[in-house]
C-alpha cells in the first residue's frame, strides 16, 4: 500500500495533466477553468487532510513521509486553494496565457510538496528547480509586458545563480562526506563540523533555500518580482513558496545543524541583516506590493531566529510562524486584489477611503496589519512569541531585543498603510466595492482565524510541536 | 471615625462649633446658590451656633488645669498615624472665642456691606469655608491637622481676595497671596517632617513636652524651629513674604476685616503660641524670630506713613502689630503675645469696618478724597475709628496700651536693649501713622492748594452701589460692640492672665514692672499723636507728612522697599524666562528633538537602502557572491 | 585507480565555478550571463564526478545526469525569456531593464 | 481545561461586559448613533457597578488574593488566564471603571463615525481592565498591547491639533516600551526554569539571582516607565494628550499612565525586589526631576491640554517617587496618588473638552473670563485645578502627603526638591485658572450657555469622587494597606 503514502503528490500530478489537456483545447473559458481549478484545489486539500496521519518512507529511504511533511503539504494545498480562490478574473495576466496559469500553478505546488518531504539532496535540488522554473514563467506572464518581462528576467537570473551556488555547496558536501542522503549526513556531519570545507559547503547548500525564503544576500529579487508579477502570482510567491522554503530549511537545519557555533553566528548575522534591511527599505516604499515584498524579507529574518535557536521550541515556532505568514500575507493580498481589481499596481495611498468603500475589507486589512506587526491578540504575535521564547532559551537576548526594535520599525509602515485605509479620503469619488458572497465569507473567515489563533493558539501550537518532534 | 460617642457636652460643643460652618458651606454651594437671602441666613445661623458653643466652651473650662484632648482614627498608613480630633486648652479656647466673635460680627456687617452684590451666596459660602477651616485649625490636636487646615485657610483667602474675579487686579492679588503663603507652607511642611522623623507622631502636646528636645540634637531642633517659623512668616506676612497683604485689600472690606487683620494672619502667631515651649528650647530660633519681627514691624510702619489708601494703611499696621506680637513671644513673654493678639483682633477689625462704612458710602479708598467728601459727617464710624486708632497707638485707657505695654515689659527683660529701642520707636511711628488718616479725614482742606489726587497704588473702586439707611444700622451695630470691646478688654488683663497662666509653662520668667517704661510708652504715644496733629490736624498744616518732604525716602516707602519689584523680577526673570524657558527648550529641542531625529534617521536610512536595491541585475549577483565568500572567510576568525 | 588526488579536482571545479561567476557578473549581455551560469553548473558536474571517483560510488555520476537535465531546462526557459525580451525591447543589455522603482 | 473559580467570576464579568459592548456596537448599523451611545453607556455603567461591588466586597481583614480565576491557557508554556483582586489592583479597577463610564458620557456629543469610535474605545478599555486584574506575565503583556494599538486610529481619526503626528509618535513610543518589556519577561521566564508565567510562583524568593533581578528590573522599569511618563521618556504624553479627542485623552492620561506605574509595581517590583532596591536611587532621581520639570515646563504652555499634559507628567513623577521609597506609606501614597491623579486628570480633560466643544479653541490667550459666562463648567475645572495643586479636602492631597513624607525619610535632598515643587505647582495651576476663567469676559464667547445637567453628570461624578476620597482617605488607604504591608515585609533585606 506504498502508493497511498504518495497520494497527495499523485493527485496534484493528475490535476496538472488535466490542465495540460484543457490548455490544448484552444478556446478560453475563463469561468470554467476557474471552477475546475477551484474544485481540484479543494479536492487536493481534502486528500492532504486524509493523508495527514501517514508515516513511512519511499524511493529507498530518500523520501520521508511524517507528520512534519504532511502538515506542510496541507498548508501548501490550503495556500494553493486560497490563491486559486482569488484568481476569478485574472486581469493581471495576458489573455493568451491564462490557460498556462493553472497549468503552471499545480506543478509548482507539486514541486513544493516533493521539496518538503524529500531527504536526499538531489531530490531537494530537483524539486526546488522545478518549482522555481514554473514561477519564473508565471511571473513573466504579466499583462503589462514591460513590468512582467523585467521581473521575470531578474527573478530568473538571481534564481539560477543561487541554484548554481547551492549545487556547488552540495558538491562540496558530497566530496567531503561521500553521501548525499541527509539521514547519513546527520550522523557524519557533527564530527566534521570543525572542517572549513564541510561547513562552507553546508552554508552554500542552504543558499538555495535562502533564495526561496528571500533572506538577506538572496533577497534582491523580491521587490521587483512582487511589483512586476500579477497580484495573484505575487500572492502565491508570498505565501506558498515561503512556506515551502521554511519547511525545507527547518528540516535541513534540524538534521544537519549540529553543534557548530559558527553556523549559528552566520544564521544570526543573516537574520539580523535581513530583518533590518527589510524593515528599513519598506519604510520608503510607495508601491503597496513592493512594501509587502520588503516586509516578507523582514519576516524571513524573524523565522530565521526560530530556526537558528535549534531546539524543538524553535522549530515549532518556525512551523507556527509559517502558518501565520500564510494567513496574514494572503489576507493583505486578498484586499489588494479586490481594491486593484483591474490588475494595475496599487499605491499605498490607493487604499484611501477603504473604510467607506468596504468596511469588511478595511477591518480585514486592519487585523492583518496588526498581525503582521505582531500585536497580541493576533496569530502574528503568538508566532513571534514562540520564536522569541525559543531564542531566549538559547540565550540570544541581544537577538530578541534587535528583533523587537525591528517590530517597532515595522509598525511604522504598517500604520502608514492603516492611515491610508482609514484616514485618507480618495481624490475622485470611487464607488463602494461590491464583494461577492464567497469573498465576504473568506474575508470574515480569515479575520476569525487570525484572531482566534491569536487568542486560543493551543491546538495549532500542539500540532506544530508534534510536527517538530518528528524531525529529530 | 471611632470617636467615643458624645457623653460629655464639651466634645459636642467642639464638634458643633467647627463642623457647622462646613455644613453651611456645602449646603450653600450645592443647593442655594441662586437664593442669596437663604444662603446668608444659613451661614449666619451656623455662625451664631458656633459662637454660642465657643463661648460655652470658654466659660465651661475657665478653670481648667490640664488640656483636654479627643482624637479619632482618621488615616493609618504603615508607621504614620494621622488622627482627627480636638485639643482644648486655654490657648485654643481663647483663640476660638476671638475667631467666633469677630466672625459672627463681620457676617452681620457683611449683610449690609454686600447687599445687592450678585455673588452674595458665593461670598457667604466662602466665608463659612474660611470659618470652618480657621476654627478647626485652632483646635487641631496634631500638626498634621493644623497643616491641613492651614492650607485650607490659604485656599479660602485666595477665593475671598479674588471674589470680584472680573477685576484683573483682584485675581492677581489672590494668586500672589496664595503663592506667597504656599512658599511659607512648604518650609513649614519640611519642619514638620523633621519632627515626624524623630518623634514618630506630630501630636502638639508631645512636641511641647521636653521629650522631643531630648530626642533631637540642638542643631536639628533649631533647624526645624526655623522651618516652622518660615510657615509663620508666610502666613502672618512677616518680612520676606509681606507684600501680599497690602495687595489682599482688593477683596471686599469685611473679608479684609476678618481674614487679613484679625484671624487668618494671626494664625501664624497662634501657631507660635501653640508651639511656644518647642520654640523656647532653641534660643537661636527665638533671636531670629525677634529679628524678623522687629524688621517687619519697622518696615511696615514706614510703608504706612506714605500710602494714601485707607485700607492699605491698616494692612501695613496689621503687619507691624503682628511683628510686635512675634517680638513679644520671642522675648519669652508668652501671655503678652496672646493678649496683644486678642486686643489687636478687636480694634483692627473695628478700624477696617469703620473704613468699610466710609468706603461703602463715598466709594473711594483715598483718605484725602474721603476727607473732602465729608467723611466727618458719619458720626458713629468716625467715633469708633478714633477709639480704635487710639487703641492702636496705645493711648492709656484703651486695650492697646495694656497689651503693648506687656510686650514692651517683656522686651525690657531682654539683655540686649536694641530690641526695646526699636519697639519704642515703632510705637511712636504707630501712633503717628494711626492718627494721620484720622486728622486728614476730620480736617479736610478745601479744594484750593489740595495736593492733586494721585495714589501710589492703583486701587480701583469698591464694587458697591448706594444703600438705604436700614443697612447703615446693620453695619453700625457691630461697630459699637467692637468699640465697647476695645474699651474694656484692657481691664480684663488680670483674669485673662490667670486663665492663660493655669497652664503656665515651666521656665517662663515672671514679668517685672519698671515704672519708667510705662511713662516713656505714654509720652511716645502722645508725642506721635501730637506730631500727626501738627502736620495734619492744625488749620494751617499743609497735610504733607515729614517723610513726604524727602522725595527719595517717600518713593522708597511707597514702592514697599522695592520688595514687589524683586519678587516680580524673580518670578518673571528667574522662574519664567530663565529656568522654565530653559526646560521647555530642553524639552522641545533636546529630548523631543533627539527622538524625532532618530525616527527621521531611520526613514532616511530606509530611503537609502531602498535606492541600493535599484541597481543593475549583475550588481545583485555580485553582491550575493561577495557576501557568501565573506561569510565563508568568517569561519577562520 | 586514482589518476589525480581529489583536492586537485575540487580546485579545478572551484576555479571553473569562479570563472563562471565572473563571466555571469561582468558580461553586459543576457545570453552571456546564462552561459556563465552554465559554466558554473558544469563545474559542479566535474566536482561530482571527481568525488564519485574518490568515494568509489556511482551516485555522483547519476547526479551529473540530473545536472545536465536541469541545465537544459534552465537554458530553455532562460533563452525563451531573453528572446521574448529582445523581441520587445530590442536589446540584450541587462542595464536596460530598470523601470520597476 | 481545569478551571478554578471562587464563586461568580466577577473579574471576568468586567471583561465580558466590555467585550459584549464591543461586539454589540460592531453589529449595530453606523446610522444609529444614539443606540450606540446608549449601549456604550449601559456597558460601561455595568463595568463601573462591578468594580464598585468588587471594591466593597473585598475582605480587608483576610487580605491577599481574592476572587481568583484560573484557567490553563497554554499548558506547554505554563500560560494561564489567571485573574485575582488584591489591594493594589482594586483601586485601579475602580478608577478605570469611573474614568471609562465618565469618558463615554463625555463623548456623548460625538457625531462623526460614532460606531468605529466606541468600538475601538471599548477595545482599549478591555485591555486596561485586563492588565489590572491579570496575574500572569503573558496576559499582562497581551493586555498591555491590546490597550495600546486602538490608540492610533482613535487619535488619528477623531483627534484635534497635529493628530497624525501625535498619533504616530504616541503609538510608536509606547510600543517601543513594549520592545523592552517582552525581552525582559521572556528573560525572566527562561531564567526561572519553572516553565510558568504565573507571577505568584515567580515571586517566591530565590527564583532569580541578584544579577538577573537587576538586569530585568531596569528593562521593565524603562519599558513600563515610558508609559508612566518617567522624566526623560515623557515627551509623548503632552503631544498625545493635545492630539487625542478629550474622551480618549481622559482614559489615556487618567488610566493608561497608571498602567505604566502599575506595571512597574506588579511586574518589576514583585519579581525583582533586589533589582528594585538596587535601582531605587535612579527611580527617585528621575521622579523628582520629573516633578519639578513637568511643573516648570507647564508654566510656559499656551495650550490648555498641554498644560494638563505636563501637570500629569509632574503628578506621575510623584507616583514614581512614591514607588521608589521602600516604605509602606510610600507605596500607599503612590497607589493612592495613581487613583487620585486619574480621577483629577479625567475631570480636567472632560471640562476642557466641554470648553473646546463650545469655543473651538484651547489656546489660553484666546479664552478669558469664562467663569462669568459658564460658571458651572469653569467650576469643574477650578475644582480639578485645586486638586492638582494638592489642596487638602481633595483626593490628591493625601497621595502627595504620604509620598512626600516617605520620600523625605529615604531621600532627604530629593524629597525637599519635590516638596518645593508644591509651591511652583500652585503658581503654575493658578496662572492657568486666572488666564482662562477670571478677568474680563471675552466678547466672542459671551453668548455660550452653561453646561446643562445632562452633560454635567460625568463631571459631577468625578467631583464627588474627588471630594469623597479627599474627606475619607481611609476608605482607599486601608484597602491598599492590606497589600502593601505584606509586600514590604516580605522583601529580602
Amino acid at each position: 500500500m506504498k502508493w497511498m503514502l504518495f497520494s497527495p503528490e499523485i493527485f496534484y500530478l493528475l490535476a496538472a495533466l488535466c490542465f495540460l489537456l484543457l490548455s490544448m483545447t484552444g478556446r478560453l473559458h475563463r469561468r470554467r477553468d476557474h471552477h475546475i481549478a477551484l474544485a481540484l484545489a479543494v479536492a487536493g486539500v481534502a486528500v492532504c487532510v486524509a493523508s495527514l496521519q501517514l508515516e513511512g518512507s519511499l524511493f529507498s529511504e530518500t523520501y520521508k513521509i511524517d507528520l512534519f511533511s504532511q502538515v506542510f503539504k496541507l498548508l501548501l494545498s490550503v495556500g494553493l486553494a486560497l490563491v486559486v480562490g482569488i484568481c476569478s478574473e485574472l486581469r493581471g495576466i495576458q489573455e493568451r496565457y491564462e490557460h498556462e496559469v493553472y497549468l503552471l500553478l499545480f506543478p509548482c505546488t507539486l514541486a513544493t510538496m516533493l521539496l518538503v518531504s524529500s531527504i536526499h539532496w538531489l531530490g531537494v535540488y530537483v524539486s526546488l528547480e522545478l518549482s522555481s522554473y514554473s514561477l519564473y514563467i508565471l511571473v513573466a506572464l504579466r499583462k503589462d509586458w514591460t513590468q512582467g518581462i523585467e521581473a521575470g528576467l531578474k527573478y530568473f537570473l538571481v534564481g539560477v545563480f543561487a541554484s548554481a551556488m547551492m549545487l556547488f555547496g552540495m558538491v562540496i558536501l558530497y566530496g567531503t562526506t561521500g553521501t548525499l542522503d541527509v539521514k547519513q549526513l546527520a550522523q557524519i556531519l557533527p564530527g566534521l563540523m570543525s572542517h572549513a570545507a564541510v561547513v562552507v559547503g553546508l552554508l552554500l547548500a542552504l543558499s538555495g533555500f535562502f533564495f526561496k525564503l528571500a533572506v538577506f544576500p538572496f533577497h534582491f529579487w523580491a521587490a521587483d518580482v512582487y511589483q512586476g508579477a500579477a497580484h495573484q502570482i505575487a500572492a502565491y510567491i508570498a505565501t506558498v513558496s515561503k512556506v515551502a522554503a521554511i519547511a525545507v530549511l527547518v528540516r535541513m537545519v534540524a538534521m544537519l545543524g549540529g553543534s557548530s557555533d559558527y553556523f549559528v553566528h552566520v544564521l544570526a548575522v543573516l537574520s539580523v541583516v535581513s530583518m533590518t534591511v527589510g524593515n528599513l527599505a519598506a519604510i520608503a516604499q510607495k508601491d503597496l506590493k513592493r512594501l509587502l515584498a520588503y516586509s516578507t524579507v523582514a519576516h524571513a529574518g524573524y523565522v530565521l531566529i526560530g530556526i537558528l535557536s535549534m531546539n524543538p521550541g524553535g522549530y515549532a515556532g518556525a512551523i507556527f510562524y509559517a502558518m501565520a505568514i500564510l494567513v496574514m500575507k494572503f489576507t493583505v493580498f486578498l484586499v489588494l486584489v479586490k481594491v486593484a481589481w483591474d490588475g494595475t499596481n496599487l499605491e499605498v495611498d490607493g487604499l484611501a477611503g477603504l473604510h467607506r468603500r468596504s468596511p469588511l475589507l478595511a477591518m480585514a486589512l486592519m487585523v492583518a496589519l496588526f498581525s503582521l506587526a505582531g500585536l497580541p491578540p493576533t496569530v502574528g504575535f503568538t508566532g513571534k512569541f514562540l520564536i522569541f521564547t525559543a531564542a531566549m532559551e538559547r540565550g540570544h537576548f541581544a537577538l530578541v531585543l534587535i528583533a523587537m526594535i525591528n517590530v517597532v520599525i515595522s509598525l511604522y509602515y504598517y500604520l502608514l498603510m492603516l492611515r491610508a485605509a482609514y484616514l485618507l479620503e480618495p481624490q475622485e469619488q470611487c464607488s463602494p466595492l461590491s464583494l461577492s458572497a464567497p469573498i465576504k465569507l473568506l474575508a470574515g473567515a480569515l479575520v476569525v482565524v487570525m484572531v482566534a489563533a491569536g487568542i486560543f493558539p493551543r491546538y495549532l501550537m500542539d500540532l506544530a510541536r508534534n510536527a517538530a518532534q518528528g524531525l529529530m | 471615625m471611632a470617636v467615643p460617642w458624645v457623653s460629655d457636652l464639651t466634645l459636642l460643643a467642639a464638634i458643633l462649633a467647627t463642623l457647622l460652618p462646613l455644613c453651611s458651606f456645602l449646603v450653600v454651594m450645592l443647593f442655594t446658590r441662586s437664593h442669596p437671602r437663604i444662603s446668608a441666613g444659613l451661614s449666619i445661623g451656623a455662625m451664631s451656633v458656633s459662637l454660642l458653643c465657643a463661648l460655652f466652651l470658654l466659660n465651661e473650662h475657665w478653670h481648667m488645669e490640664k488640656p483636654l484632648e479627643y482624637a479619632g482614627r482618621w488615616l493609618v498608613s504603615g508607621s504614620i498615624e494621622i488622627p482627627f480630633g480636638f485639643l482644648l486648652d486655654p490657648v485654643s479656647l481663647l483663640m476660638l472665642a476671638v475667631v467666633a466673635v469677630i466672625g459672627f460680627l463681620i457676617q452681620i456687617y457683611s449683610l449690609g456691606y454686600m447687599a445687592g452684590d450678585p455673588g452674595i451666596s458665593r461670598y457667604y459660602a466662602f466665608m463659612s469655608l474660611f470659618l470652618w477651616a480657621m476654627m478647626s485649625l485652632v483646635v487641631a490636636p496634631t500638626l498634621f491637622q493644623l497643616y491641613i487646615f492651614w492650607e485650607l485657610v490659604g485656599l479660602s483667602s485666595y477665593l475671598l481676595i479674588g471674589f470680584w474675579y472680573e477685576k484683573f487686579s483682584a485675581s492677581q492679588a489672590g494668586k500672589k497671596a496664595f503663592i506667597m503663603t504656599r512658599a511659607g507652607d512648604v518650609a513649614m511642611f519640611l519642619g514638620m517632617l523633621l519632627i515626624l522623623l524623630h518623634l514618630g507622631n506630630l501630636s502638639i502636646l508631645e512636641i511641647d513636652s521636653p521629650a522631643l528636645a531630648a530626642r533631637m540634637s540642638p542643631r536639628l531642633l533649631t533647624l526645624s524651629a526655623l522651618l516652622i517659623f518660615g510657615g509663620i512668616i508666610g502666613k502672618s506676612a512677616q518680612f520676606p513674604l509681606m507684600t501680599w497683604l497690602p495687595d489682599a485689600m482688593q477683596g471686599p472690606t469685611p473679608v479684609s476685616a476678618l481674614l487679613h487683620s484679625s484671624t487668618m494672619v494671626a494664625a501664624g502667631v497662634y501657631l507660635f503660641e501653640r508651639l511656644f515651649p518647642f520654640f523656647f528650647f532653641s534660643p537661636d530660633a527665638m533671636t531670629f524670630g525677634l529679628f524678623i519681627g522687629t524688621l517687619s514691624m519697622l518696615l511696615a510702619s514706614t510703608m504706612a506713613l506714605v500710602t494714601r489708601d485707607i485700607k492699605e494703611i491698616w494692612a501695613y499696621s496689621t503687619i507691624s502689630q503682628l511683628g510686635y506680637m512675634i517680638m513679644g513671644l520671642d522675648a519669652g513673654a508668652f501671655f503678652s503675645g496672646a493678649f496683644h493678639l486678642t486686643t489687636h483682633a478687636a480694634f483692627k477689625a473695628l478700624l477696617f469696618l469703620c473704613s468699610g462704612v466710609l468706603i461703602h458710602t463715598f466709594e473711594t479708598n483715598d483718605i484725602y478724597e474721603l476727607g473732602r467728601k465729608g467723611g466727618r459727617s458719619l458720626k458713629v464710624p468716625m467715633a469708633c475709628c478714633c477709639i480704635a486708632a487710639g487703641a492702636l497707638a496705645g493711648l492709656p485707657p484703651l486695650s492697646g496700651f495694656f497689651s503693648k505695654g506687656l510686650i514692651l515689659e517683656g522686651l525690657a527683660d531682654l539683655s540686649n536693649p536694641v530690641w526695646l529701642i526699636a519697639a519704642l520707636f515703632g510705637a511712636f511711628l504707630t501712633a503717628y501713622y494711626a492718627f494721620r488718616p484720622i486728622f486728614i479725614i476730620l480736617f479736610p482742606r478745601e479744594a484750593s492748594g489740595e495736593p492733586e489726587v494721585h495714589s501710589a497704588t492703583s486701587t480701583s473702586k469698591d464694587h458697591s452701589a448706594g444703600h438705604s439707611s436700614s443697612h447703615y444700622w446693620l453695619m453700625g451695630w457691630p461697630l459699637i460692640l467692637l468699640a465697647g470691646a476695645t474699651l474694656c478688654l484692657g481691664f480684663l488683663k488680670a483674669p485673662l492672665e490667670h486663665f492663660m497662666g493655669q497652664t503656665a509653662l515651666p521656665g517662663v520668667k515672671g514679668i517685672g514692672h519698671p515704672v519708667w517704661l510705662l511713662y516713656t510708652e505714654i509720652i511716645l504715644a502722645v508725642g506721635g499723636v501730637g506730631l500727626a496733629w501738627m502736620e495734619f490736624g492744625r488749620r494751617c498744616a499743609q497735610q504733607v507728612g515729614f517723610v513726604e518732604k524727602i522725595p527719595a525716602l517717600h518713593r522708597l516707602f511707597a514702592e514697599r522697599w522695592y520688595l514687589d519689584h524683586f519678587y516680580g523680577w524673580f518670578v518673571d526673570r528667574v522662574i519664567d524666562r530663565g529656568v522654565s524657558a530653559l526646560f521647555t527648550q530642553n524639552d522641545h529641542r533636546v529630548i523631543d528633538g533627539s527622538i524625532d531625529g532618530i525616527s527621521r534617521g531611520t526613514v532616511e536610512t530606509g530611503r537609502l537602502i531602498s535606492h541600493m536595491h535599484l541597481g543593475m541585475v549583475q550588481y545583485r549577483l555580485l553582491a550575493m557572491f561577495v557576501v557568501m565568500v565573506l561569510l565563508a572567510f568568517y569561519f577562520f576568525f | 585507480m586514482r589518476i589525480v588526488p581529489f583536492g586537485h579536482v575540487l580546485l579545478l571545479a572551484g576555479l571553473l565555478f569562479v570563472m563562471g561567476a565572473f563571466c555571469a557578473v561582468t558580461r553586459r549581455n543576457l545570453v552571456m550571463i546564462v552561459l556563465g551560469v552554465e559554466i558554473m553548473l558544469n563545474a559542479a558536474g566535474i566536482a561530482f564526478v571527481g568525488s564519485a571517483l574518490r568515494w568509489g560510488q556511482l551516485e555522483g555520476q547519476a547526479c551529473v545526469f540530473f545536472i545536465l537535465a536541469v541545465a537544459a531546462t534552465e537554458v530553455a526557459v532562460g533563452l525563451a525569456m531573453i528572446v521574448f525580451a529582445y523581441r520587445k525591447t530590442g536589446s540584450f543589455d541587462p542595464a536596460g531593464y530598470n523601470q520597476l522603482k | 481545561m481545569p478551571m478554578e473559580f471562587a464563586g461568580f467570576p466577577f473579574l471576568s464579568a468586567i471583561l465580558i461586559s466590555c467585550l459584549a459592548g464591543f461586539f454589540i456596537i460592531l453589529c449595530l448599523p453606523e446610522a444609529r448613533a444614539r443606540e450606540i451611545k446608549w449601549v456604550g453607556a449601559v456597558c460601561s455603567g455595568m463595568t463601573l457597578a462591578l468594580a464598585i461591588y468588587l471594591f466593597f466586597a473585598y475582605d480587608k481583614s483576610r487580605g491577599g488574593l481574592q476572587f481568583v480565576e484560573r484557567v490553563q491557557w497554554i499548558p506547554s508554556l505554563g500560560i494561564q488566564y489567571f485573574n485575582a483582586a488584591d489591594g493594589f489592583n482594586l483601586p485601579n479597577l475602580l478608577l478605570s471603571g469611573i474614568v471609562f463610564f465618565t469618558g463615554v458620557l463625555t463623548m456623548w456629543e460625538l457625531e462623526i463615525r460614532v460606531k468605529e469610535f466606541f468600538a475601538l474605545y471599548f477595545l482599549m478599555v478591555t485591555g486596561v481592565f485586563g492588565l489590572f486584574m491579570s496575574m500572569d506575565l503573558f496576559f499582562i503583556f497581551v493586555w498591555y498591547d491590546v490597550s495600546l494599538f486602538p490608540m492610533y486610529p482613535l487619535i488619528a481619526i477623531w483627534g484635534t491639533t497635529r493628530k497624525e503626528y501625535g498619533a504616530m509618535k504616541l503609538t510608536l513610543y509606547l510600543l517601543a516600551g513594549s520592545a523592552l518589556i517582552l525581552p525582559a519577561i521572556l528573560y525572566l521566564f527562561v531564567q526561572s526554569g519553572l516553565n510558568t508565567f504565573d507571577i505568584v510562583r515567580l515571586m517566591q524568593p530565590g527564583t532569580f539571582t541578584a544579577y538577573q533581578q537587576k538586569f530585568a528590573f531596569i528593562l521593565l522599569y524603562l519599558g513600563f516607565g515610558i508609559l508612566a511618563g518617567v522624566w526623560p521618556f515623557h515627551t509623548w504624553s503632552p503631544v498625545g494628550h493635545v492630539a487625542a479627542p478629550h474622551g480618549v485623552s481622559m482614559v489615556h492620561a487618567g488610566v493608561l499612565m497608571k498602567i505604566g506605574a502599575f506595571g512597574v509595581l506588579r511586574v518589576a517590583m514583585f519579581l525583582c525586589p533586589q533589582g528594585w532596591q538596587h535601582w531605587a536611587q535612579l527611580m527617585a532621581l528621575l521622579a523628582s526631576i520629573g516633578i519639578i520639570y513637568g511643573v516648570l515646563v507647564g508654566l510656559r504652555q499656551t495650550d490648555l491640554k498641554y498644560v494638563i499634559g505636563y501637570s500629569s507628567v509632574s503628578h506621575m513623577g510623584i507616583v514614581g517617587l512614591g514607588l521608589s521609597t521602600m516604605t509602606v506609606s510610600g507605596l500607599n501614597g503612590a497607589v493612592f496618588q495613581m487613583f487620585a491623579h486619574g480621577v483629577m486628570t479625567a475631570l480636567l480633560f472632560s471640562s476642557v473638552g466641554y470648553i473646546y466643544d463650545r469655543t473651538h479653541t484651547k489656546a489660553i490667550a484666546e479664552l478669558g473670563g469664562l467663569s462669568r459666562i459658564m460658571p458651572v463648567a469653569s467650576g469643574y475645572f477650578i475644582v480639578a485645578a485645586m486638586a492638582g495643586m494638592g489642596v487638602p479636602g481633595l483626593a490628591s492631597f493625601w497621595g502627595e502627603l504620604l509620598v512626600l513624607l516617605s520620600a523625605f525619610e529615604t531621600y532627604p535632598i530629593r524629597g525637599t526638591l519635590a516638596i518645593s515643587a508644591l509651591a511652583v505647582s500652585a503658581l503654575f495651576m493658578l496662572r492657568v485658572v486666572q488666564k482662562t476663567f477670571y478677568g474680563p469676559a471675552n466678547p466672542k464667547y459671551v453668548d455660550l450657555q452653561d453646561v446643562p445637567f445632562s452633560l454635567g453628570v460625568p463631571r459631577m461624578i468625578l467631583v464627588t469622587v474627588i471630594l469623597l476620597f479627599g474627606f475619607f482617605p481611609s476608605l482607599l488607604l486601608d484597602m491598599i494597606e492590606t497589600a502593601s504591608i505584606p509586600f514590604i515585609n516580605g522583601l529580602p533585606r
